[in-house]
């Protein structure tokens, strides 16, 4: 019964640049001040491990997710990926004043495109105007901005493989243009 | 394209940020001001040319907005502060302080 | 005056001479040092100023004035404007003044004795979608009750003006329609400025370059005269049109004004072969482009986001126009960008210019006009110089006033203007 | 190097792979390649690079592109070129070639790979930096590759360097503040019918450094003197390089006219090549250095005080003579050569710093503007920063002083045929700043943007400065003042700079996850900001009118549906979000139950409204707020802006869902028949589940929320459900909406229903100067606290009667459609002496209406509500047209329909 903006498609290849969307992952925007009283309840009824830096991403932020993901993207602002079961855990607490946090499911808000292969960094680089240094964007960061004047999340995965997170009302046309940019490669 | 240090995300091109003009302009209370006051208010920000204490968001980033001192003649960047917070000099003041140090 | 109707077929390998350039006049201005009195000095030597002095002069008999310019003559926007005229504007007050200044350009190059490229090619302004057919088509009603010829044309019609232009449905935004003031046009930026400096000139009025107004003298609340990097100079009267800077001068002179200098860069392309004869705007894609007489393509790109003087704003502002220009015009692909160049622009709340009174008896402004201020030209001279004379606006002028913004009576032009030129 | 073949003029010329198209044409013996822009004079070509002002050509295989100089293009087979006079032409063919932009990020880039540069990247490499150097030759070199020789092993050793990425063709045409360069790639030209199609044939380069070394080199700079334009007369530099390096044989006897020792340099190689130097003239008093011994030791004969002041041509244009004078005698001699080879000293390239503001410095010594300049960013090297290498000695000496006659055909800017006759007039004009002689004159004003003629339009306006009188001697060049540069350095093709914004690449297409399922319903689409949304559904045959006709019935008869998912969609938590709500809209929200919704307007400070929509209460803290498809983004950066900078002590988060959520409106009185169907967990009837409330469900095991909203005035539910199952619920709803002749309906018809009922639309019927008042809201503004823009609602203006308020308009003529935007007058006014007409209002929305049978509108029309009756004319072109001001609500005043 569901579709995926995408549909799962797919492109090129493994030895240069192969690019996949991973459909529907299980998306949840928290929104809650770090060191208060707020952060230590929500993260404890999370059981989650939560990277404290803006522009960092844990892998295994739960212990009993393996897949899931858990980015920083503001000083208050998480973006979990993979977490199913999160939640009802917090219920209880939103029924608090004393409580200030925001937790919202934004499963379809955006979809999740990879990028995998030694010429991924170059794909990007053609639409992604930001420093994809090794030494400022390193393995386990994340960032925000605009891709061919979409709104996306990148994620650096792992070396040679990236995340680009999309809005779901932009998916196709950013399909459009990484397939365009990575046409020398694939 | 300017480089603008958002105070959480590091540098960025300007394209990812929209400009909020002149910074510490605070809300005032409506019902005090004459009509003068309030279209003051409302329309006049700061025009300088030289060093301006200004307002940006990072739109596409965090979403944060912050202060910066931006040279409105030679486009250098000064330190970026958050709101509420304590306003650092202008760059050319600290400058000034350094040399009489 | 001078109207190209010749379009040779796009794609014709090119070997045709260039169009002859009337030479200039041998005489055109002298620039004198300043003297300690005048009756009136004009703070900015821009095309505004300059028409400012020259209808002081012309229409009030006032010709001890000075014009005092930090830089070379009309060396700030007048020299880097893209030249469209036009007078359909949206609102009454607005199309008032810029109908009054074209009527005035109809008649410029006889009065001043001046040939100045003035073209009535007509201005085409497109629309893309539904919404802005709607917006169009209602500054084309407001138009034809002010008397402006404006009129609508069905994207076949555009194309029988323009035959480059695509108007397929494949573009991401294609033309809908579009709104023709057949007696909009262009005209030589510089020529227009020295036009009137060199007929402000031969009625006596002093051009002063290379001088900076550093303060104000004033007394009671009264402009008695001003500093400059050449001295004091005595005076009744003082004109600040100074676009760009006029944030700075209303400072020195103690009182504030709600604008903002923007960086706006226009770009140019070599000579090529005559293939667009009429100006065309698009403020939903960005596109603002003619072909000037020598043959270059003249384009507007946009404003940049911050305030700056710096004369130069970013590239990407220049990138994304012209791929908003390819859209509409795919002949232009292989047509190069030869030059690039910024101008410092002020901006109003309402888009709209302040043109009037100040808080400081006998000092006056004229600012604010934004990305428009070339075709205001003349207009804007003639009831600033009005002003000037009788110390009360001219009736054209009356509802631009600065406090416009405390009563609440803007004329909000952003709807109809966008970074519109 | 390979033997190519090349049309130019359509006649086929050889020449060998990669070399400039100038050196095969040189060799051939072809001197004149054009005639030149306005005055029609034979030129050839005088220069190495992009400096050239005379060769200027068309390329014509593939995609005709105009204005390109001989000097730079590559030769290879297939190439296909035509001689311009200085006006282009554009392609009519569409351009195939793909153009695409990457972004670079870099320890140290180095501009030019010359010796400076080779040197400067070679120090970065040492220092562990990562080094990007480009360069616009195909080669590393720059001079040296000119003078034929390799580079040192130390230099050559860098390319295998892995920290070093060298792009050769690749050309910075800008640098923009913070160490922002762009910079152009040729990609495929030179590959000629070799290129592989998918290859960008041009590559933009957005760099931003850490670091940035400028070593562009320098151009030589021609003489002015009476004729100094003739095919055959070269810069010095260029014809040694095309002589000695291309094997260019077609000159027998050159004449090498000098103020600098680069001229001995060049006669030597000209020399040694076999070319007969019938003499170096050099304007100096006396020379001294290596070049200069070794021109004697070559037997070359040289005469001091000399200059060239003419020359003279043969039935094809090109020089056969010259004419010399002694500086001091003012004696004049004739000498033969078909090649008049002029040295007049260097022009650094000092285009790049001057984009950000840096000015170039006048140096004497090197009678040239330098730029030296060092920063922990921004560093030049090489000749720029005053590098000439130490055997130059140049004189500060731009041409003789010439009669007016000579002046006429003395040129100073090839390319717009601008003599020093023209300068001399500019001058005469009253004219003194350099820009206004630039403008004047038009020099500088080419393709070639003043890359030679700049530098001698300075030192001739100097030279004329000094020779008045006798005064002002003490002025040198740099009180002249520099022309300014602007970018790009070079001229760029428009379709390079758009890169991959073309067709539906230019903007973002935004696309409902529903997209699909309308496109196979046959819907047309209308532009909403980025957003395509479905603007009619018509069936075969029908007319956009018929199909808005079926629509409208269907919504108001039967069922109709909708998807409605681009509203914004904002998730609003915390503690303070209903303080924070009330604050930001008009009306009050802190009293909305939860589960109810509610219609809120907001304006900015100035009492201007901005944007609406309708906010469910979910929970206690919890709130879901909707805003207009194009007001989404905008709305949300308001709410954060106030939270951020106003009231950081207000306990909210605000969270954008707009595509988590796909909005469906279900809509007409069989609406709930048809829901009921689908929907088993609650019940949906009208008292259990009144107007304006909101519940959680399932749908096929699916949650979903249904609101009661209606913005048709009918029975409506709105089904708001993740993305991921809007295909299904739609298709769930379309299936068994069959026995209710379910109707899709779009945009079109949405507007038709709403207007029926009297609901603005923000941006059709507002403009940005509407207050709530205006709009006949009072109803929504509260008195009872305080909200952004209250303040202003007290401004004289926008409390004064006679402002334009909305209100309905009923045409005389029941089928006539009253063009929305139409201006409104008063009952049969005329037009003023000035041919102006007063009106009283316009046309916000127009419609015809299929439930009333006739036409309508709303308007805004001064003091409005004052005035419903009156009738009023609407001017089209020459016809009037007459309608009735009447209340803005045509159906169902009383609101019994929505149940």
């Amino acid at each position: 019964m569901k579709e995926s903006p995408l549909q799962q498609m797919n492109l090129g290849k493994i030895t240069t640049v192969a690019i996949r969307e991973l459909p529907l992952l299980h998306t949840i925007d928290l929104r809650v001040a770090p060191s208060t009283k707020s952060f230590e309840a929500v993260t404890e009824a999370l059981g989650i491990n939560l990277p404290g830096k803006t522009g960092q991403f844990l892998t295994k932020p739960i212990p009993s997710e393996d897949e899931a993901l858990a980015l920083c993207l503001a000083p208050d602002w998480w973006l979990i990926l993979g977490y199913q079961k999160a939640e009802h855990t917090l219920d209880k607490l939103r029924l608090n004043d004393e409580y200030h946090f925001s937790f919202v499911d934004v499963s379809g808000q955006r979809t999740t495109i990879e990028l995998e292969g030694p010429n991924a960094q170059d794909v990007l680089a053609h639409l992604w105007d930001q420093d994809l240094r090794e030494k400022n964007f390193p393995v386990g960061s994340v960032s925000q901005g605009l891709m061919a004047k979409a709104p996306v999340i990148i994620c650096h995965i792992a070396p040679h493989r990236y995340y680009v997170i999309v809005r779901s009302s932009f998916a196709l046309h950013l399909w459009s243009a990484l397939s365009d940019a990575a046409v020398e490669w694939i | 394209m300017l480089y603008i240090p958002c105070p959480y995300c590091g540098l960025r091109n300007e394209t990812e940020f929209h400009y909020g003009a002149e910074a510490g302009v605070g809300y005032p209370d409506p019902n005090t001001l004459t009509d003068d006051e309030w279209a003051k208010y409302i329309h006049i920000r700061a025009n300088p040319k030289g060093w301006l204490a200004e307002r940006w968001v990072h739109f596409a980033g965090c979403s944060r907005w912050f202060n910066l001192w931006r040279n409105t003649v030679t486009h250098e960047i000064g330190p970026a502060y958050l709101p509420f917070t304590e306003q650092p000099k202008a760059p050319s003041n600290i400058g000034q302080e350094e040399q009489k140090a | 005056m001078t109207n190209t109707n010749q379009i040779l077929t796009p794609g014709t390998i090119g070997r045709r001479r260039a169009a002859i350039i009337p030479e200039q006049p041998p005489q055109l201005w002298k620039s004198v040092k300043p003297k300690k009195a005048y009756d009136i000095v004009i703070v900015g030597g821009g095309g505004h100023g300059l028409a400012t002095a020259y209808y002081l002069a012309k229409n009030h008999g006032l010709t001890n004035i000075a014009v005092v310019e930090k830089g070379w003559l009309a060396g700030g926007n007048a020299a880097r404007n893209t030249t469209i005229i036009r007078s359909n504007y949206l609102w009454d007050e607005s199309a008032s003044i810029y109908e009054h200044s074209l009527k005035l350009w109809e008649t410029l190059e006889e009065d001043l004795g001046y040939e100045m490229f003035f073209s009535q090619r007509g201005v085409l302004t497109l629309a893309h979608s539904v919404s802005d057919v709607r917006s169009k088509r209602r500054n084309l009603y407001a138009n034809a009750l002010n008397g402006i010829d404006s009129e609508w044309l069905t994207p076949q019609e555009v194309k029988k003006l323009v035959p480059i232009i695509n108007i397929s449905e494949d573009v991401r935004y294609p033309v809908h329609g579009a709104t023709y003031q057949p007696r909009g046009g262009i005209a030589k930026h510089d020529w227009v400025a020295w036009g009137y400096a060199k007929a402000a000139s031969d009625l006596g009025v002093d051009i002063i370059q290379g001088t900076e107004v550093t303060g104000f003298d004033i007394r009671n609340n009264k402009v008695q005269g001003v500093h400059t990097s050449q001295g004091t100079i005595a005076t009744g009267k003082v004109g600040l049109v100074a676009a760009g800077h006029s944030s700075i001068l209303a400072n020195l002179a103690g009182f504030s004004i709600p604008i903002q200098s923007r960086p706006l860069q226009a770009l140019v392309s070599p000579l090529l072969e005559q293939v667009l004869n009429t100006v065309v705007m698009s403020g939903a894609v960005h596109v603002y482009v003619s072909q000037a007489h020598k043959g270059e393509l003249v384009m507007g790109a946009g404003t940049d986001a911050f305030n700056s003087y710096a004369q130069r704003g970013g590239f990407h502002v220049v990138e994304h126009q012209l791929a908003a220009a390819l859209e509409l015009f795919p002949i232009f692909s292989r047509a190069q960008v030869l030059r690039t160049w910024g101008g410092i622009v002020d901006i109003a709340p309402d888009a709209s210019p302040i043109i009037g009174l100040t808080p400081v008896e006998n000092l006056f402004i004229n600012a604010g006009w934004g990305t428009g201020g070339f075709k205001a030209t003349p207009g804007s001279g003639w009831v600033m110089a009005h002003t000037m004379a009788n110390g009360t606006p001219h009736k054209l002028n009356k509802p631009f006033a600065l406090d416009r913004f405390a009563t609440g009576h803007l004329i909000d032009e952003h709807g109809a203007a966008g970074v519109a030129h | 190097m390979s033997e190519i073949k090349f049309i130019f003029d359509d006649i086929t010329y050889k020449g060998h792979h990669g070399e400039p198209m100038s050196a095969a044409l040189l060799r051939s013996g072809l001197l004149t390649i054009t005639n030149s822009t306005y005055h029609g004079r034979p030129r050839g070509i005088i220069g190495l690079g992009v400096e050239e002002p005379n060769a200027i050509v068309q390329l014509i295989s593939d995609t005709k592109e105009s204005m390109r100089p001989a000097t730079v293009i590559e030769v290879a087979d297939g190439l296909h070129v035509s001689s311009l006079t200085g006006v282009g032409a554009l392609p009519e063919a569409p351009d195939e070639a793909r153009y695409d932009k990457t972004n670079h990020y870099v320890d140290t880039l180095v501009i030019g790979a010359g010796v400076a540069g080779l040197k400067a990247a070679h120090e970065h490499l040492q220092l562990g930096r990562k080094v990007l150097l480009i360069d616009d030759q195909p080669k590393p070199g720059g001079h040296l590759l000119h003078l034929g020789m390799n580079l040192p092993s130390v230099l050559l050793d860098i390319f295998t360097n892995e920290n070093l990425t060298y792009v050769p063709r690749c050309t910075a045409i800008g640098l923009y503040d913070q160490n922002y360069i762009v910079a152009v790639e040729r990609r495929s030209d030179h590959l000629g019918e070799a290129a592989p199609a998918e290859r960008a044939r041009i590559r933009v380069w957005h760099i931003r450094a850490d670091k940035v070394v400028l070593a562009p080199g320098a151009f030589q700079r021609p003489l002015i003197f009476a004729n100094n334009d003739r095919p055959g007369i070269m810069l010095s530099h260029a014809a040694a390089t095309y002589v000695a390096v291309y094997k260019v044989a077609s000159f027998r006897q050159a004449i090498v006219a000098t103020i600098d020792n680069q001229g001995y340099r060049d006669a030597l190689r000209l020399h040694e090549a076999g070319v007969k130097i019938e003499g170096i003239y050099d304007v100096r008093q006396i020379a001294s250095g290596p070049s200069i011994d070794a021109a004697k030791a070559a037997g070359i004969p040289i005469r001091f005080r000399t200059a060239v002041i003419d020359t003279l041509a043969n039935e094809k244009g090109a020089c056969t003579k010259v004419i010399l004078s002694d500086i001091d005698t003012n004696e004049t001699f004739e000498r033969s050569a078909d090649l008049l080879a002029v040295s007049g000293g260097w022009t650094p390239i000092a285009d790049l710093p001057t984009y950000i503001g840096i000015k170039p410095q006048w140096s004497a010594k090197h009678a040239a503007f330098l730029v030296n300049h060092t920063t922990d960013i921004l560093q030049t090297a090489g000749m720029l920063a005053g590098e000439f290498g130490g055997d130059d000695d140049p004189a500060i000496f731009f041409g003789p002083t010439l009669n007016d006659e000579q002046s006429r055909v003395a040129y100073i800017d090839f390319q717009r045929d601008a003599t020093l006759h023209d300068l001399k007039r500019a001058v005469g004009a009253g004219l003194q700043s350099i820009e206004h002689i630039k403008r004047y004159t038009t020099i500088g004003t080419a393709h070639d943007q003043g890359k030679t003629s700049g530098m001698l339009t300075i030192g001739a306006l100097w030279q004329l400065n000094n020779s008045t009188e006798g005064k002002n001697h003490s002025l040198s060049p740099a009180d002249i003042g520099t022309l300014s540069f602007r970018p790009p350095y070079i001229p760029v093709p428009f379709a390079a700079l758009a890169g991959r914004e073309r067709g539906p690449l230019s903007d973002p297409i935004r696309i409902s996850p529903l997209h699909q399922w309308h496109v196979a319903a046959g819907a047309e689409f209308e532009d909403v900001g980025q957003w395509k949304r479905p603007w009619y559904f018509p069936k075969t045959g029908e007319s956009m009118d018929q199909a808005v006709r079926r629509e409208c019935i269907a919504a108001r008869k039967g069922v109709a549906i909708m998807d409605a998912s681009t509203l914004g969609k904002i998730d609003i938590q915390g503690p303070d979000a209903a303080v924070f709500l009330d604050r930001i809209y008009t009306n009050m929200f802190s009293t909305l139950p939860e589960g109810q919704c509610r219609y809120g307007l907001m304006c900015k400070a100035d009492g201007i409204v901005f944007d609406d929509g309708v906010t469910t209460r979910l929970g206690k803290n919890h709130f879901l707020m909707t805003t207009t498809t194009g007001g989404a983004a905008r709305v949300l950066a308001w709410l954060e802006e106030w939270l951020q900078t106003e009231w950081p002590d207000l306990k909210v988060y605000c969270t954008s869902v707009t595509e988590h959520i796909a909005t469906i409106a279900l809509v007409g009185p069989k609406s709930r028949e048809l829901l009921q169907e689908l929907v088993t967990d609650i019940n949906i009837s009208k008292d259990a589940f009144p107007f304006m409330h909101s519940r959680n469900t399932t749908i096929d095991g699916i949650q979903v929320r249904i609101a009661r909203i209606s913005f048709s005035g009918e029975l409506a539910f709105e089904i708001n459900v993740t993305h991921s199952y809007a295909k299904h619920i739609w298709e769930r709803l379309w299936t068994l909406g069959r026995r209710y002749e379910l109707t899709p309906y779009g945009t079109e018809t949405m507007h038709v229903l709403r207007a029926e009922k009297g609901y603005i639309i923000i941006g059709q019927d507002t403009d940005g100067t509407q207050t709530p008042y205006d709009l006949n809201m009072s109803w929504i503004v509260s008195k009872k606290k305080e909200f952004i823009g209250k303040r202003s609602f007290q401004l004289p203006y926008l409390q004064a009667s006679g402002r334009p308020q909305l209100v309905g308009l009923l045409p005389e003529d029941i089928d006539e459609i009253i063009p929305e935007g139409a201006y409104i007058t008063l009952y049969s006014a005329q037009a003023d002496e000035d041919g102006k007409t007063p009106h009283t209002g316009f046309v916000t929305s127009s419609y015809h209406s299929p439930e009333m049978g006739r036409a309508f509108a709303l308007a805004l029309i001064a003091d409005g509500l004052n005035r419903l009756g009156e009738i009023v004319s609407i001017p089209i072109g020459k016809k009037v047209l007459s309608a009735t001001i009447c209340d803005a609500v045509f159906i169902d005043k009383e609101n019994l329909r929505r149940d």
